[in-house]
């Protein structure tokens, strides 16, 4: 059973490999939205700095959702979870696999990519590090939050708008959070509590999801 | 255990032979329930020593927002069912509700905002309360949209479950996570939507509106899902035979 | 009876038009919501009658 | 009488508000071959999936071994190879790579057998080339494949025949008639009139039901 799932995460990780613009189209997507800010409200450093942590935040979220209109375009269309449905293994298992191959390469390179757009924003050094924890905590939760989406979209020919309606409104809790734990640490307060509370939602959203994500590629692979 | 009486809840013959006899009872009760609390939450009830007038709107505002949230666990239980016993009156009553959900969480948001206005001088606050409507009304929006969107109906009735049921789970986060995040931002001075302590006079009719409310959610989603009900079920001979009584009253 | 007259009862302490405007658009959505499905049921009575003429005549 | 191997009991399935069809009653036993034939749009896949426990019917059931399908999925899983109109094949892998994932999700199996099934259907060297490079054809053989390497009794195929020149046709109905004769039970649909029939092969016109 486990060897399904290091099987299918190579798979996955083989696959993303072999189209490497749509690895990069996430990361230049925050990249951008987080450039058009000082363009749109002007550079003064004092108020960037204020609304840096929402910025990123929104741009991650925004840039998640947008990587995650495709997760399972392709294998609904090739009949690829067809094959998973009838599969004697565990639906939610595999699930968790793509997910967690997709996050691999579009969240994480997005988290390593935050700290470069965050010291442009002027957010001090010593933020730095909550801002890698608030976004290596909440981005898998975007993820699979998001797969629950586009798990249920996946048969429809134009999901990606739908797709934002039913995830954004989801979001909400890690969007407090990790913004929160953000503006704590620039306000020189202690962050842990947000992060601690960012951590017990990503193991809830680990445990919880796949289940639902499943459920949602069972009903639309049954239309 | 025997199970006759559940499966005889999910047949739509019964639903409709019942719901029939039960729909004028609370259509009168709703009319009745909610002309009695607008009367004397307008008229009788004493006013807020610090809002003056402007606290009436709580009889409408609180059991709305009641409602609306109370719609939102009912779409979730009617999924749970639906998924878990294929029982098909559940799939019709969660998708005949959720556009009522919606509209009382926009009765709650619209008199939350006019309330504001006299209260704190602006028609927005992001309150805690105002902020959680907001998303409800988005969360209700989801499900409306996603059940329109598929054009498989029970595919439709299935998905729109699975999400009502992620959606009950977070509910309660985005609430606290929502609170908290307010509790931050603005320390709020006064709020009008806690009142500790509310005399009898003030509370027993926001009691009879809150009653009256659901009376009526149940009288729509009862003539909603009967129309629903003779729709899907229209190869029936039972729904011919009913269908052909009412247009035969009609013309 | 909390107000002494009618036109107390209207102006509501200078809170008239929120209280007033809160309870009209509510009642008109509360309306609406009754007003909507019955007004479906007659369409789709009205298609059915037809259809059942349509195979009457036939 | 025995209970059958597939099975289904008055079966229904309405897709979009349109009744496809109701009341159908099928008994499979091993080393038969039925073959659903009908116009488009009657309901032929619809059929294959609701077999294959994709599709929820909308009354009726299946069942397998006498009991419902729903209540034994992993049962189902390790009987079954399903080939649906599309296979499953991931254009940016290579033959090889596809079926070493495919067979992985059933019964994981070693590179010489792949390399060999791939033989079998004609393409040989062209094992490690991505498959969106093959032609249509080319890229069904490689989901037929599948066929040769150590396959599950019950196979339940969605147009298998599609894109194949002659001489593929001839190979995998041979192949077909083959799996029935050894105790295998094979479900497909095709608009293609088959010359090589099994001893146990039925015909199940969809169309002619309806009329």
């Amino acid at each position: 059973m486990s060897s399904v799932f290091t099987l299918l995460l190579a798979r996955e990780t083989r696959l993303l490999f072999r189209r490497p613009a749509e690895l990069a189209n996430p990361l230049v997507f925050f990249a951008i939205v987080i450039a058009l800010f000082p363009l749109a409200v002007g550079p003064e450093t004092q108020l960037l700095q204020t609304i840096s942590p929402g910025l990123v935040w929104v741009a991650a979220l925004l840039a998640v959702l947008l990587s995650l209109d495709g997760l399972f375009r392709s294998d609904f269309e090739d009949g690829s979870l067809e094959q998973w449905v009838v599969s004697p293994h565990p639906l939610a298992l595999l699930v968790l696999a793509k997910v967690l191959a997709h996050w691999a390469f579009s969240g994480l390179a997005l988290v390593l990519l935050a700290p470069l757009l965050g010291l442009m924003l002027g957010l001090p050094i010593g933020t730095i590090p909550v801002l890698l924890i608030s976004l290596l905590l909440g981005t898998p939760i975007l993820s699979l939050l998001g797969a629950v989406g586009a798990a249920l979209t996946v048969g429809l020919k134009r999901g990606g708008l739908l797709l934002a309606l039913l995830i954004l409104p989801l979001y909400i809790p890690v969007l407090i959070l990790g913004s929160g734990a953000l503006q704590a640490a620039l306000q020189g307060l202690p962050a842990v509590g947000h992060l601690l509370w960012l951590a017990s939602l990503t193991a809830l959203a680990v445990t919880l999801t796949p289940f639902a994500i499943a459920a949602g590629l069972k009903i639309s692979v049954g239309e | 255990m025997n199970w006759t009486w559940f499966h005889k809840l999910g047949s739509p013959k019964w639903f409709y032979e019942i719901s029939g006899r039960w729909l004028p009872w609370l259509a009168w009760a709703a009319v009745l329930l909610v002309s009695v609390g607008v009367i004397w939450g307008l008229a009788f009830a004493p006013e807020d020593y610090q809002q003056g007038n402007s606290f009436r709107i709580i009889y409408i505002h609180v059991p709305a927002a009641f409602l609306a949230q109370s719609i939102y666990v009912m779409l979730a239980l009617a999924g749970v069912v639906g998924l878990v016993w294929k029982m098909k009156l559940a799939d019709v009553a969660l998708q005949q509700a959720a556009p009522i959900g919606a509209w009382m969480t926009f009765i709650a948001l619209l008199t939350g905002a006019v309330w504001g206005k006299p209260t704190w001088g602006a028609w927005w606050v992001w309150d805690a309360r105002l902020t959680s409507m907001l998303i409800l009304l988005f969360l209700y929006f989801g499900i409306i949209a996603l059940g329109q969107a598929i054009s498989n109906r029970d595919s439709a009735s299935k998905a729109c479950a699975v999400l009502a049921i992620v959606g009950v789970v977070n509910i309660p986060i985005i609430k606290y996570s929502v609170e908290w995040w307010n509790t931050l931002h603005q320390p709020a001075t006064f709020k009008v939507t806690e009142k500790p302590a509310m005399p009898v006079e003030m509370w027993l009719p926001l009691l009879v509106m809150v009653i009256g409310f659901y009376c009526f959610f149940t009288v729509v989603l009862l003539m909603r899902m009967r129309l629903e009900v003779l729709r899907r079920e229209s190869r029936a001979s039972w729904v011919k035979n009913e269908v052909k009584a009412l247009v035969g009253n009609n013309s | 009876m909390n107000f002494s007259s009618f036109a107390d009862f209207i102006a509501m302490g200078n809170h008239g038009v929120y209280v007033w405007t809160s309870y009209g658009i509510s009642l008109a959505v509360l309306i609406l919501n009754v007003v909507l499905p019955v007004l479906a049921r007659r369409r789709y009575l009205q298609d059915e009658a037809r259809r059942l003429r349509r195979e009457e005549s036939k | 009488m025995s209970t059958p191997f597939l099975e289904a009991v008055a079966l229904a399935c309405e897709r979009d508000w349109r009744l496809l069809f109701d009341k159908l009653d099928l008994r499979l036993e091993s080393g038969e071959m039925l073959q659903i034939s009908g116009p488009n749009g009657s309901g032929k896949t619809s059929l294959l999936r609701l077999l294959c426990g994709l599709m929820q019917p909308t009354a009726g059931e299946v069942l397998l071994k006498g009991q419902s399908l729903n209540a034994q999925r992993g049962e189902l899983a390790r009987n079954l190879l399903w080939i649906g109109h599309a296979a499953g094949i991931k254009g940016l892998l290579t033959a090889e790579e596809n079926l070493t994932w495919l067979c992985a999700l059933h019964q994981p199996t070693n590179r010489e057998a792949i390399w060999h099934a791939l033989a079998e259907v004609g393409l040989r060297g062209f094992e490690d080339v991505p498959c969106h490079t093959l032609s249509a054809g080319q890229q069904r053989r490689v989901g037929l494949a599948r066929l040769y390497l150590a396959p599950p009794p019950l196979w339940i195929l969605d147009e298998p025949f599609t894109a194949l020149d002659k001489h593929g046709v001839a190979q995998l109905e041979r192949h077909l008639a083959a799996h029935c004769e050894q105790g295998g039970l094979v479900v497909l649909t095709t608009h293609h009139s088959l010359t090589e029939k099994p001893a146990g092969y039925r015909e199940l016109d969809l169309g002619q039901r309806a009329a």
